[in-house]
């Protein structure tokens, strides 16, 4: 496939590694914010191509990973309601909540269903007008406008039986947590491409400024995370701390002005938990006043009070690169990829769950 | 750090469709909750088929899938009925009953506990009438798309006596030997539905039923036909066996036992027990002149004490089946169109 | 976050503002997909898709770049002789 | 008055659960809709079971569920997987596939018409394939307590070969065999689910595999284990007969065919396709020096002509598989914790 | 089971047979009333130990069959009704209205439920407050007491998703059409004890005086019924014409009076259509005003012209005893057990079914 | 019409006017039947039991009443010797 298959060559990017590998003469810290990139990084054992002393730092770039345990609960409890159709991206439905995740609640008779695009949702919702449907809205700012146009076609095609759980994330203020927190190992970020392929990338140029760190706008490939390090990695020896556009063939300085309109429309900004992370101000998105009839959380009364997250999961630590999974006390015993109690036990590249395999591995050699 | 697992697969509430995946939840579910009730040789192979050497050149073969709702039932549960329906079906043919596979559809949704309970249930059927499950599969299908768990069962016996055991057999004469009382199964699950609510002893009759038959045959006695009466209770199957013979059959309905309480919970609902459902009983067809002896064969087994003379294939060439009853008149059996239903009227 | 994959506009369906929406091609497939946020996007270009939705045109020329780059270094390699000697890879598995 | 009956089963719209209830229906249904597709002496004694004689002492005996939702799918449909699903089970021992049971789950308000293409594929399959339906079962479950119709199938199989055939075989150095590119049979079924809509080439790999098996073992090859790839992928199947064999695998990335719809759709998906199911692809573990000559045995056959080498046991005795990928670097496969779903992220 | 044992015994049927044969001089037409009659009739053989110029003829006393194709028709739409919880006796299921039955219904998707008592009925509907739950209300005077109380129970309980397709029938009416068609061939009538269980036998006075026929409450166990035969044939032989109870053990006089009290309460008078027969003036029963909101009819809007009976069958004709099964141009051609155009092939007892198994073994006899 | 069965009550268990209910055995089994419609029919009384609903209380005294008569006929057939020859059973079966 044009554009894949080229940015994964080995020779291409046994060169960049190499290059990388000239370029640094010193350990480094850099951070992926994204778990997209997170992903490639797993699945293409890029870190292998790395000197050792340069360490990758997974973030909290996941809207998996980060939805509070709060909204989760609610997600269920929705979910759970005899009238509801809950609709959410597939990889949010093993996401443990405090007691369960979203395929419990189907297998004891909530009608949930995956879908691929907020489309379907909406295209549920009009297939089904006995039926409420709720669409499990999250996100970074690269999912926004597609959620952003569902809640527009709804109030345009009058539908009165949708609504939306919105749980959105902005990147630059969780950059700015991260770079505020004392304890800051990060040296430098890959920014994440997509996110920038709406947003653009000058709301980053304070941020590098401000804290004096490098920041490169990457794309999802191979050869890409590998030049985006190379770039940050090249900015690092220099001393330099600018914002620089790795992946100029899909993001444009501006971003996408149609997307973010449609965005601004039907979104405002408002304060955001992280899960694992915190409370950070103004690093999430909430429907508009006008789109309030769509809000699934004035809809539906709430039938739970918020729970204290007291799973023990260090997760926030991790995604912050504080701490290691081997570290969490649950990990291995009861966190484990069929019962995970944390998002990063979820998903195949979460950092948990990829160091449960290698573990695994060892563990049942000593037998 | 804890490296041991602490979370046995059965503390899950329910069947997941991940567990149909073939994943690790699938493996988990495999090898800590459905293996440890069958453990033998074979299983432990963990391969997708058994290799067998049942010894013998002449092998027969069944299946049947079990769909019983409830899934317990005074007197039984699907997994017994599961391992019993199978070998029934093997020693219907004079089979010595070898091998089950074990096929599962559970539902999204289901208990682990209620499996295991099915599961534990088949593997103790299994023991007691030492048969090996020796393959199996699982699936998980979407809530809303079965009924918690059903079972099939394929068999594999072996004939070790010469004896030909089918309907074309019939013969002019032979009596017909029924192994005990009918009905008890079809309303002891019918008793537990919904708006019944009898307030009832009525325990199933499912039991295995390759001890008598084999003591049959180890006895020397000559058996023309067995078939073991499922659902279409007794009338159905003296109706497809007069057809498959060519035959005609005559029962006498005096001489067929039927207890107290399926009597009354037949009247009460307007049902016929010879259409009720059995899952331990059988007729066997035996030449006239060995039939006291056959009897007294199976009245000496605990499953078959009841048994008694029913009826005989006429000389009657019309493939149909009379009933002469208790006031000296006589009908036709037939099929029933359909399942019986109540009745008002 | 955000997978998104590029494609190729095979087609033009519908171009009514918010619901423009066309067939892109993913290596052998195609599928329908919303364009409204790509409204320069024709047929025959690339797109990178995200949850059924194009979310921007990617540049042909810009694509070139890192090669163009690669092939630099490539020269440059050769002027210094053979490559220097790879980087000592790490294996996290058996690190802990 | 009309005397021959005028309304065969099949113009019925539905299955009703009459059609499961023994009784007329029941019969109807088996002798004019079922059997014709099977015909064979076995089935023709309609008896419960079948008496085999396959003429060898050692048989393979194995089942399998089929559940697959659509029915119909690109490339096959529940009838020919049920077939060849178990006919590749067989197959995987080295047994010369030879007869079959059907188990029917039927639900209420299946169109007959499906039934009939099902069963018809079914029917050809087994022709095709030289297998023997040779007995059978039929239930009707109520509406809403299946999803239109599940089919089990066991099969037996003959061992004309002395040839072991197991995971405990795989020894250091044996070369692993696949035999075609991966992930068809998920992706067609998947690309036909309600709101992907992909406008697409996709068609199941399903396929019968004992030609390809067995032209290895007639030819004398020496096969240590064979696996076929059906849910959970290449990477599942290698996994689970690393463990089983207590070795290491390692196998190359590049070397696995993965066509390019298959790929399209998981990139778009973000799936794995060494994770999708298939359901006419195999794994061959073959002593190196013999592996270039089974290699062109494989794809001199339909079914397997893509086959290539995609890696080795190694002598590394810990049970676990490392993928070396394109880029040089290396993964280790596990299970996949449930199903693999669609992501965004 | 005492009081049905004992009505069993062979040595005490013989007997009753024999005195029938000893007192019948000459031919005799009798109709059993009652569908339950027939049951024991067909199931006992009772007519092959009567004389065998004794004609039986089985009259139209089967809720099931009398039950209009109108009515049908119109439990089937309700049925089908996807809010609609259809709950009905057991053998209307199988009872083909003009294109299909119940149990078709159910199996292409309507929630049907085969109940053994109304008070099941009214359960469900309390057990499913979201659904609305339909009772098909059909029967003779026996049923209208179980059936009034439920419509009563209902209201007391302020049940609002609670409803019943009324078909109800009366005996004296239909016995009055059948002696007052012109080729009546009938020249006496067994009563059917359970409806006099309920109303007493007051109103078959006049009745027995205006056609001066014997008319003889009977029960329903072989001895019942053959003493009930016996009692009619001395009279036919006398030359009388009473009103005699051969079931004095269950029915007196005036019949129960608590059970006819809340039949008064629920229920009044009308005109009703038998299936087969035709309209007849005051033999059915209606919900009371006061009932009204639990009227199905009132309640869901009717979405079918009620159809012509255009099956061509010809049951009315044999209800009357007017013509043979065999005489049917669809008997055991379009219309068998398994697919019946009309109730008496429903029934194993029915008429039609009962010939059919009769000619079947005859048929495959000359293959 | 009507298929009503004789059962005996065993225990009565709610005495609310319009729901007087109690248990009610039929041979080996027993069910809740409603008993509104019969205020007289206590425990050991057999009463006749409809759709759910006890219809009638069986008078004992007049059950016997058939038996008398039968074994009046039997002391005149023992009078008279040997009973007539049985009727001739037609078979509904053959007829046609
Ligand atoms: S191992 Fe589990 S509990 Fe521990 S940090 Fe990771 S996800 Fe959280
Ligand atoms: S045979 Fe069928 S169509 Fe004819 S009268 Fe009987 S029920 Fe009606
Ligand atoms: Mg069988
Ligand atoms: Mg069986
Ligand atoms: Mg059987
Ligand atoms: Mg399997
Ligand atoms: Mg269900
Ligand atoms: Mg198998
Ligand atoms: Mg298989
Ligand atoms: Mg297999
Ligand atoms: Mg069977
Ligand atoms: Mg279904």
């Amino acid at each position: 496939m044009k554009y894949l298959d080229e940015y994964r060559n080995p020779q291409a990017i046994s060169k960049i590694a190499d290059e990388i590998a000239r370029t640094a003469s010193r350990p480094w810290t850099i951070m992926e914010v994204c778990g997209g990139q997170t992903h490639a990084i797993v699945k293409f054992g890029l870190e292998q191509l790395l000197p050792d002393d340069l360490e990758l730092v997974h973030g909290p770039g996941c809207p998996v990973c980060v939805t509070s345990l709060a909204v989760i609960d609610r997600a269920l409890d929705l979910a759970a309601r005899p009238e509801v159709i809950f609709c959410s991206f597939g990889d949010m439905l093993r996401v443990p909540g405090s007691s369960r995740d979203l395929l419990s609640v189907k297998a004891t008779g909530g009608d949930v269903r995956a879908v691929y695009s907020p489309l379907q949702a909406v295209k549920i919702a009009e297939d089904n007008p006995g039926r409420e449907v709720v669409f499990f809205a999250i996100g970074f700012e690269t999912t926004a406008p597609a959620n952003a146009m569902a809640a527009c076609l709804a109030r345009r095609r009058g539908l009165r039986n949708f609504s939306l759980l919105v749980s959105h994330f902005l990147v630059p203020p969780a950059i700015e947590a991260i770079c505020t927190a004392p304890d800051c190992r990060v040296q430098g970020f890959l920014a994440a491409g997509h996110v920038c392929a709406i947003m653009g990338y000058r709301q980053y140029l304070p941020l590098a400024e401000r804290f004096r760190i490098p920041i490169v706008v990457t794309g999802f490939e191979p050869l890409d995370i590998l030049e985006g390090i190379l770039l940050c990695v090249r900015q690092l020896e220099q001393g330099h701390y600018g914002v620089e556009n790795q992946y100029v063939r899909t993001v444009q300085e501006a971003g996408n002005a149609r997307a973010r309109q449609m965005v601004e429309e039907v979104f405002d900004v408002d304060n955001q938990d992280w899960r694992g992370v915190g409370a950070i101000p103004d690093s999430g998105l909430r429907l508009r006043p006008a789109y309030s009839q769509f809000d699934a959380r004035l809809r539906f009364p709430n039938e739970t009070t918020p729970p204290a997250d007291d799973s023990g999961c260090i997760s926030g630590e991790i995604m912050q690169g504080r701490r290691k999974p081997a570290e969490c006390p649950y990990f291995a015993g009861r966190c484990r990829p069929e019962h995970p109690l944390g998002a990063p036990m979820v998903s195949t590249e979460g950092a948990c769950a990829a160091y449960y395999r290698y573990r695994k591995a060892e563990i049942v050699d000593e037998h | 750090m804890n490296t041991e697992c602490p979370l046995p697969v059965f503390t899950d509430e329910t069947v997941r469709v991940g567990h149909g995946s073939g994943g690790e939840l699938s493996q988990r579910l495999i090898s800590e909750l459905i293996r440890p009730h069958f453990d033998n040789p074979w299983l432990r192979q963990a391969h997708d088929s058994a290799t067998l050497c049942p010894g013998s050149e002449r092998i027969v073969f069944t299946t049947d899938s079990f769909v019983v709702s409830p899934l317990f039932f005074p007197g039984g549960d699907i997994g017994e009925l599961a391992v019993y329906g199978t070998v029934n079906d093997l020693a219907m043919s004079g089979a010595v009953p070898r091998f089950l596979s074990c096929s599962l559809i559970l539902e999204e949704g289901l208990p682990m506990q209620t499996l295991d309970r099915a599961l534990a249930s088949m593997g103790r059927a299994a023991r007691d009438t030492g048969v090996q499950l020796v393959t199996g599969d699982t699936k998980v299908v979407e809530r809303g798309k079965g009924d918690g768990l059903y079972i099939n069962t394929a068999g594999i016996g072996v004939l070790e006596h010469s004896e030909v055991i089918a309907p074309e057999r019939i013969a002019p004469g032979d009596l017909i030997l029924l192994s005990g009382d009918i009905g008890r199964h079809g309303m002891a699950v019918m008793a537990t539905r919904e708006g019944l609510e009898f307030e009832s002893p009525l325990r199933s009759d499912c039991a295995p039923l390759a001890e008598p038959v084999l003591a049959l045959l180890n006895a020397g006695i000559t058996v023309h036909c067995l078939r073991d009466l499922t659902r279409g209770g007794l009338a159905t199957a003296l109706v497809e066996l007069a057809e498959s013979a060519g035959r005609e059959l005559v029962v006498e309905e005096a001489a067929i036992p039927v207890s107290e309480p399926v009597q009354g919970a037949c009247e009460l609902l307007g049902l016929d027990p010879l259409y009720v459902a059995n899952e331990g009983r059988f007729i066997a067809f035996v030449p006239a002149d060995r039939a006291v002896e056959a009897l007294a064969i199976l009245q000496g087994t605990a499953v078959a004490a009841d048994s008694r003379v029913i009826g005989s294939a006429s000389t009657g060439h019309r493939p149909r089946v009379i009933m002469r009853n208790t006031i000296g008149s006589e009908r036709l059996l037939d099929r029933l169109p359909g399942e019986q239903l109540p009745r008002i009227c | 976050m955000c997978l998104g994959i590029p494609g190729q506009i095979e087609q033009v369906t519908d171009s009514a503002p918010l619901e423009r929406s066309g067939v892109v091609r993913f290596g052998g497939i195609c599928k329908q997909v919303n364009l409204a946020y790509v409204p320069e996007a024709g047929v025959g270009d690339y797109v990178i898709v995200h949850v059924g939705f194009a979310i921007s045109r990617v540049d042909e020329a810009e694509a070139r770049r890192v090669f163009d780059y690669l092939a630099e270094i490539g020269d440059l390699e050769h002027e210094l002789g053979p490559a220097a000697p790879p980087a000592q890879h790490k294996e996290k598995g058996a690190e802990q």
